[in-house]
């Protein structure tokens, strides 16, 4: 009897975040003997969408999907529900009433984590700078919103710079140096993601401020875990995509053997510094 | 090289694009059976459906001897007003917004490259990214009209009519129309003429710089119709859409046989070209191939469906 | 008379450093034909673009039909009834043969109300326009199919199917056949006698001396002479335009510059190897003449020696047998090649400078710097070779566009002398160029012949041909049909037979 | 239109690009005193030195009539491999096979478009999706030889000589030696004829295929020596890096006066339009723009930079 094939679209293949959490997919689908199938869209939304219609003509049974945008992509839904095939939302999530469930981080909130934290590290006044994610891009936006909104609460922190950008390590780096440049009193720069926050830290050493300004980065990945340990970055917040692309399996897998699963799933996130680094360094 | 190799290209290719395209179908048929089904073919053509308008509009300018790399973001632009307009003041309003948005940017390009002599691939680049940033600026970058925009108009994005999407209907028509113009009437030798030796056109009393303003404006409204269309299918309107779209768009219509050099290339050898990126696409997904050998591929298969076209103009 | 058709009052010119019309006064009146004569770079061309609209005057007015018309562009000179066959071929590649006849005003009729292009009426338009020059193309065939000489023709039917008050040809019979010039002659006398005014540029004097009712001098972009009818014959002319330089008129007369001596002694020096039906055998010190009606096939003997015809060419030169499948080819064997069409020749963004050294560049990289180009030397072989064929303006650093066409066309020539080839194809070597340089150009030929050069010359003036040749070669359908030696003169019957004229 | 636009650019216009950047640099110094910094303007040098080893590349291309949309996917790979040679076979392996990989790309390109007579734009966008097709499948798409990279290349990233940085050293110094190659040398004369008039070339015996391929060789080889320099800098291979870097350095290319007709195109000037999108990004960021109004104002601004070089050759 035929192996269950699952198809997955991710928002990215470009992205450390979405390698991993691919990684931690095929690793569960692997142990409960799933193919898996995988359709590419690097953050066209159109690509997705005909990815997904290219997953449902394939034939698959179920679909883990990382949305590219809450709205933009409901055709996709709508095609895996026509054809009856259950689509699971996995890190982003979608506004369709198509979509079977969304396992999820909140967003928001850990925009809000980082600001608190951030606020807490700098003794709650100066400047910071914000190296926002791609503009239009919804989770970015949601973490941007979170970090702002907390930071209006403390009046003695003021957002001196913003600028949006691809997920760079480079254009960490020169945003960042500009950063300084036009604010030689920066006490912490917020970055989108790891990679930025990498660059942005590379930046703030070689300008000599390693000492007056701190680097948040986000998504945990290995490289930044390290810079932590360094003391090149200041924190970053860990999703174990790993973890998450595990979890995604699971509740499709439950869901195709017909047990009820709650319709938003939530991951755990985890705000990682120097004090807590050492358990979350990867075992040598 | 030779005397008169527009000759050679001119008796002896002419349809690589054509060859290509059937034997990519030919060898993805063969690979899996998905690939014929009835509903595979019809993703296909939606698929197909947007970017078919951009490129019929791109080959406009092509032929003119020009170069358009601001589709794209006006493809946002056009999304996003429609969406907005539509959900103020109903659907017919906000598909001409959108439209006319797309010949307001056709228009500043045109005119900025036909009168101002500034070249064509800075100007369009320019209206790219600062047509981007007034997509943002309108939208603050969220999509816009979620939920409430007009039954019709998402009906348009999904429905069919005898058994075709609408979204395919739309090029099919103005591939019939635009045709005939660029073939039957003075207007149209006028762009073959004035892309073809534009010294000779201007002699000749052909107002150059009218008909080259009028290619770009011709783009720009087409892909204003493609930023609708791409709203209805997305049931919203996207700030970020449309990226690359410029990319894919002039391989399609070069694949097609057009020449940068302007002067030659044919509406619907343009669509066959967008064939061949979305079928490729299509039949990689099918194939599962992984999405880092599907970049390889890609390369290769666009390299080779041009080269068809020269190794066949060698003998 | 009444009003002239067409006139222009103290008209100027700049371009850059050159003036290129200082204060012209000029008028053409209906039936008439009044030609414009001049040397290389006097300012006829330029005339020409500002009585049909492409450049616009710093000072001085046009007149049409008495009233003073300000020309934004060609669109206006055409809708003010000017229509003008310019110097430089301006056709449309990819378009047909038609549709290149009836660019600007195609035979429209209408569709459903929609004015749409009428195919039929066009074609006819085509067939009507190009009959009248004897000439019959199948009209759908693409113009860069056409041979240049053929694109002239084009060229020209377009400007006479206008209906117009002024018609414009700027050196119109530069690359064409004796033949295809009487048929212009007969249509331009007949638009004459229907009261088209007509202005003809040339530097065929004797063609100007036939047919114009008033001649113009130009010289150095001011009018240098004006004479009517049977007033003046070509020693006038060129008295003028040289402003009576005895040096230039000399070398004019039909009497050959000098025979070149040990005819016996003559080495073969480049022959095809294998025997065919366009063979050619070219021997040092001779220059080897190419007769052939238009699209007989004779520049495709030139293009095939040069490596450009299609397939590779297999020619014995000095006796070593060679391959040649490119230009690079030939050149390696000491062979250049002039182009008919200038813009084969130039390279009209690139300074003259570079133009000239072009096809030199490999020997003069041998110099003291060895990668570098020996500037020095470079700078003195162009200067010898801008004097020796009289280039003007002398200034190497303009671009070639920024040159008249004669001088385009000397430059052109001297690439190839830079080069020091032992072999010389020429295709209409003299287009273009006014009789003095035509005279001088001739003298280097002879010269470039008796330093133990060999010649092969396409060339569609038959009196030039004799001029120069020490045998001529006719050609017909592509092969060569006879060979015709010079003894004192030619036997011109036995010629117009071999090419079938 | 005009009997002979290029010469009336020959001798009027010109510095066109350098008097937008020196406008540019005017206007941001008037409006924030940061602009004028020593840290900002070695910042501004820094920023631009990889790019202008790219656009340096790009000019033989474009002089040459060409076009490269494969320099960004080459920086990428170049980096990546020579970060992951480096970490096993030391500095100078990795840096040589840096070069080596843009080399082999560009010899790539060149061979298709100059003996396959495939068109450019097809070629190297398909080149420019395989090779980042490459660069995945090599790295896995996580950046390489973080940590691991020797100290020396670290140094040559971010260290100094007589107070400038290495990295800004390197375009200064091919600057001179690749001008001088392109004005004094055979060759450099035979890319110009080759991109001023192909088939005029062709007739003097010109080799203009090799000639053709040789300039991707060079655009191939820069971008490879460029994808080095970013490592060091990053100090990583990225294979997300180099996107966009086409569009950057030909419209600085353009901007700097070549056309894309080819024939024409100076190094130095391609230089200026580097600092000119640099200059123009680094002052936006200092003066705080929003970045959506940023897009606007690049937008703008590279528009207006192409037309004051036009306006001036007017009259
Ligand atoms: N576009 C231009 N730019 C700069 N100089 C020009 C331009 N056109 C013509 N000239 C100069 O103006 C002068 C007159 O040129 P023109 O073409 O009118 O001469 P012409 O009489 O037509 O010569 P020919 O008999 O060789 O055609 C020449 O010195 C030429 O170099
Ligand atoms: N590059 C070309 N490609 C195809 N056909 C050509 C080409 N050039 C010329 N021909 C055709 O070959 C025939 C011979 O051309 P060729 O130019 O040799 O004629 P010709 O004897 O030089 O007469 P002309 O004076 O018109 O050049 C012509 O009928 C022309 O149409
Ligand atoms: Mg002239
Ligand atoms: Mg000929």
């Amino acid at each position: 009897q035929e192996k269950t094939t699952i198809g997955v679209s991710l928002a990215q293949d470009d992205n450390p975040f979405y390698i991993v959490m691919l990684k931690g997919i095929r690793a569960r689908a692997a142990e409960l003997g799933f193919n898996v199938v995988t359709v590419s869209a690097n953050e066209d939304k159109v690509k997705q969408i005909n990815g997904v219609q290219d997953l449902v003509a394939r034939g698959v049974k179920g679909i883990l999907i990382s949305p590219i945008d809450a709205v933009g992509v409901n055709a996709a839904y709508d095609a895996a529900k026509a054809a009856n095939i259950p689509i699971v939302s996995i890190a982003r999530g979608a506004t369709s009433p198509n979509q079977t469930i969304h396992v999820a981080m909140d967003e928001k909130q850990i925009g809000r984590d980082i600001a608190e934290w951030t606020a807490n590290a700098i003794g709650d006044e100066g400047k910071v700078a914000m190296l926002l994610g791609p503009s239009g891009a919804p989770t970015f936006r949601n973490l941007a919103e979170g970090y702002t909104e907390t930071m209006a609460k403390h009046p003695k922190i003021q957002i001196a710079f913003r600028a949006d950008g691809p997920l760079t390590r480079e254009r960490g780096v020169k945003q960042a140096e500009d950063a300084m440049v036009a604010n030689p009193d920066l006490k912490a720069i917020y970055c989108a993601n790891d990679d930025v926050a990498l660059g942005a830290a590379q930046a703030v050493e070689a300008a000599g401020r390693a000492d007056k300004t701190i680097v948040t980065g986000m998504n945990g990945v290995p490289p930044a875990l390290h810079a932590i340990k360094d003391g090149k970055m200041a924190m970053t917040v860990e999703l174990n995509p790993f973890l998450w692309g595990r979890l995604g399996v699971d509740v499709l897998a439950t869901y195709l053997k017909g047990d009820k699963v709650e319709p938003r799933v939530f991951i755990k996130h985890v705000l990682v510094d120097k004090t807590n680094i050492d358990q979350k360094l990867p075992k040598p | 090289m030779n005397m008169s190799p527009r000759l050679k290209r001119f008796t002896l290719s002419g349809q690589g694009a054509l060859i290509a395209l059937v034997i990519l179908c030919l060898v993805t048929a063969l690979l899996t059976h998905r690939f014929l089904t009835p509903l595979n073919l019809s993703n296909i053509l939606v698929q197909s459906s947007i970017m078919a308008v951009i490129a019929v509009g791109m080959t406009f300018v092509i032929i003119g001897g020009g170069f358009d790399l601001s589709v794209g973001s006006t493809v946002a632009l056009a999304g996003c007003f429609a969406a907005m307009t539509m959900v103020q003041f109903g659907l017919f309003a906000g598909v001409a917004a959108g439209i006319a948005t797309g010949i307001t940017v056709g228009l500043i390009n045109g005119v900025i490259i036909a009168y101002l002599g500034v070249n064509p691939f800075i100007t369009t680049l320019g209206t790219m990214v600062l047509v981007r940033g007034v997509v943002y600026l309108v939208t603050g970058g969220a999509p816009v009209g979620d939920e409430q925009l007009p039954a019709a108009f998402l009906a348009f994005g999904s429905g069919r009519f005898l058994g075709i999407h609408y979204l395919v209907w739309v090029p099919a028509i103005l591939l019939v129309i635009l045709s005939w113009i660029m073939a039957a009437t003075p207007y149209g030798r006028r762009v073959y003429a004035t892309g073809g030796n534009r010294e000779a056109a201007y002699l000749s009393g052909v107002p150059v710089g009218r008909v080259i303003a009028s290619t770009y404006v011709w783009c720009g409204g087409l892909a204003g119709l493609a930023g609708v269309m791409l709203a209805a299918r997305l049931q919203s309107g996207q700030p970020t859409a449309g990226e690359f779209y410029e990319l894919t768009a002039i391989a399609a219509v070069v694949l097609g046989g057009a020449s940068l050099q302007g002067g030659e290339g044919t509406l619907y050898k343009s669509i066959i070209g967008v064939f061949i990126m979305v079928v490729l696409g299509n039949s990689l997904n099918l194939l599962n191939v992984d999405s880092y050998w599907q970049r390889v591929a890609i390369g290769v298969v666009i390299i080779a469906a041009a080269a068809t076209d020269r190794l066949r103009s060698r003998h | 008379m009444n009003a002239p058709a067409a006139s222009a009052r103290g008209l100027t010119k700049q371009f850059g450093p050159t003036l290129a019309l200082d204060g012209v006064d000029f008028d053409v009146q209906p039936a008439e034909v009044h030609a414009l004569v001049g040397e290389n770079g006097a300012g006829k061309s330029t005339l020409v673009r500002l009585l049909s609209g492409v450049h616009q005057p710093d000072r001085g007015e046009i007149a049409v039909a008495g009233e003073i018309r300000r020309f934004s562009g060609p669109r206006d000179a055409i809708a003010a009834g000017i229509v003008t066959i310019p110097q430089e071929l301006r056709l449309v590649p990819g378009l047909s043969v038609a549709e290149n006849l009836t660019l600007g005003d195609p035979p429209l009729r209408r569709v459903a109300g929609i004015k749409t292009i009428d195919r039929a009426g066009m074609r006819k338009a085509a067939r009507d326009e190009l009959a009248q020059l004897d000439f019959a193309p199948d009209p759908d065939v693409r113009v860069d199919r056409l041979s240049f000489a053929e694109r002239q023709l084009i060229a020209i039917a377009r400007a006479l199917r206008r209906q117009c008050r002024v018609l414009i040809l700027d050196e119109p019979t530069a690359a064409l056949e004796t033949r295809e010039i009487e048929r212009l002659f007969a249509v331009l006398a007949r638009m004459k006698s229907q009261g088209t005014a007509i202005i003809y540029v040339s530097h065929r004097l004797d063609e100007v001396v036939a047919l114009a009712d008033r001649a113009t001098v130009l010289r150095d972009g001011r009018i240098a002479a004006m004479s009517r009818r049977g007033a003046f014959n070509v020693t006038d002319l060129v008295a003028a335009m040289t402003g009576g330089a005895a040096a230039a008129i000399e070398g004019l007369s039909a009497s050959r510059v000098s025979q070149s001596p040990q005819l016996a002694a003559k080495t073969a020096l480049l022959e095809d190897v294998a025997d065919r039906p366009d063979a050619i055998g070219l021997r040092s010190g001779e220059v080897t003449g190419l007769a052939g009606l238009l699209g007989s096939g004779a520049s495709q003997i030139l293009r095939r020696i040069f490596g450009i015809g299609g397939e590779p060419s297999q020619m014995r030169r000095d006796g070593v047998a060679r391959r040649i499948a490119a230009p690079v080819d030939a050149v390696r064997a000491g062979i250049g090649f002039v182009p008919g069409e200038r813009r084969l020749g130039l390279v009209m963004s690139l300074a003259a400078r570079h133009n000239i050294l072009l096809p030199s560049l490999d020997r003069l990289a041998r110099g003291r710097s060895r990668v570098g180009i020996d500037r020095a030397h470079a700078d003195r072989l162009v200067a010898q070779l801008m004097e020796l064929l009289d280039i003007r303006p002398r200034d190497a650093r303009l671009p070639a566009s920024a040159f008249s066409g004669g001088n385009q066309q000397k430059i052109i020539l001297a690439k190839w002398l830079a080069r020091e080839v032992g072999v010389l194809l020429l295709e209409e070597p003299t287009q273009g160029v006014d009789v003095a340089a035509k005279a001088q150009i001739h003298r280097l030929i002879r010269a470039f012949a008796e330093r133990g050069g060999g010649v092969l010359l396409r060339c569609s003036d038959f009196a030039e041909l004799t001029h120069v040749c020490d045998a001529i070669l006719a050609v017909r359908h592509g092969r060569i049909t006879d060979s015709v030696p010079r003894t004192d003169g030619f036997d011109e019957r036995r010629l117009h037979a071999a090419i079938g004229g």
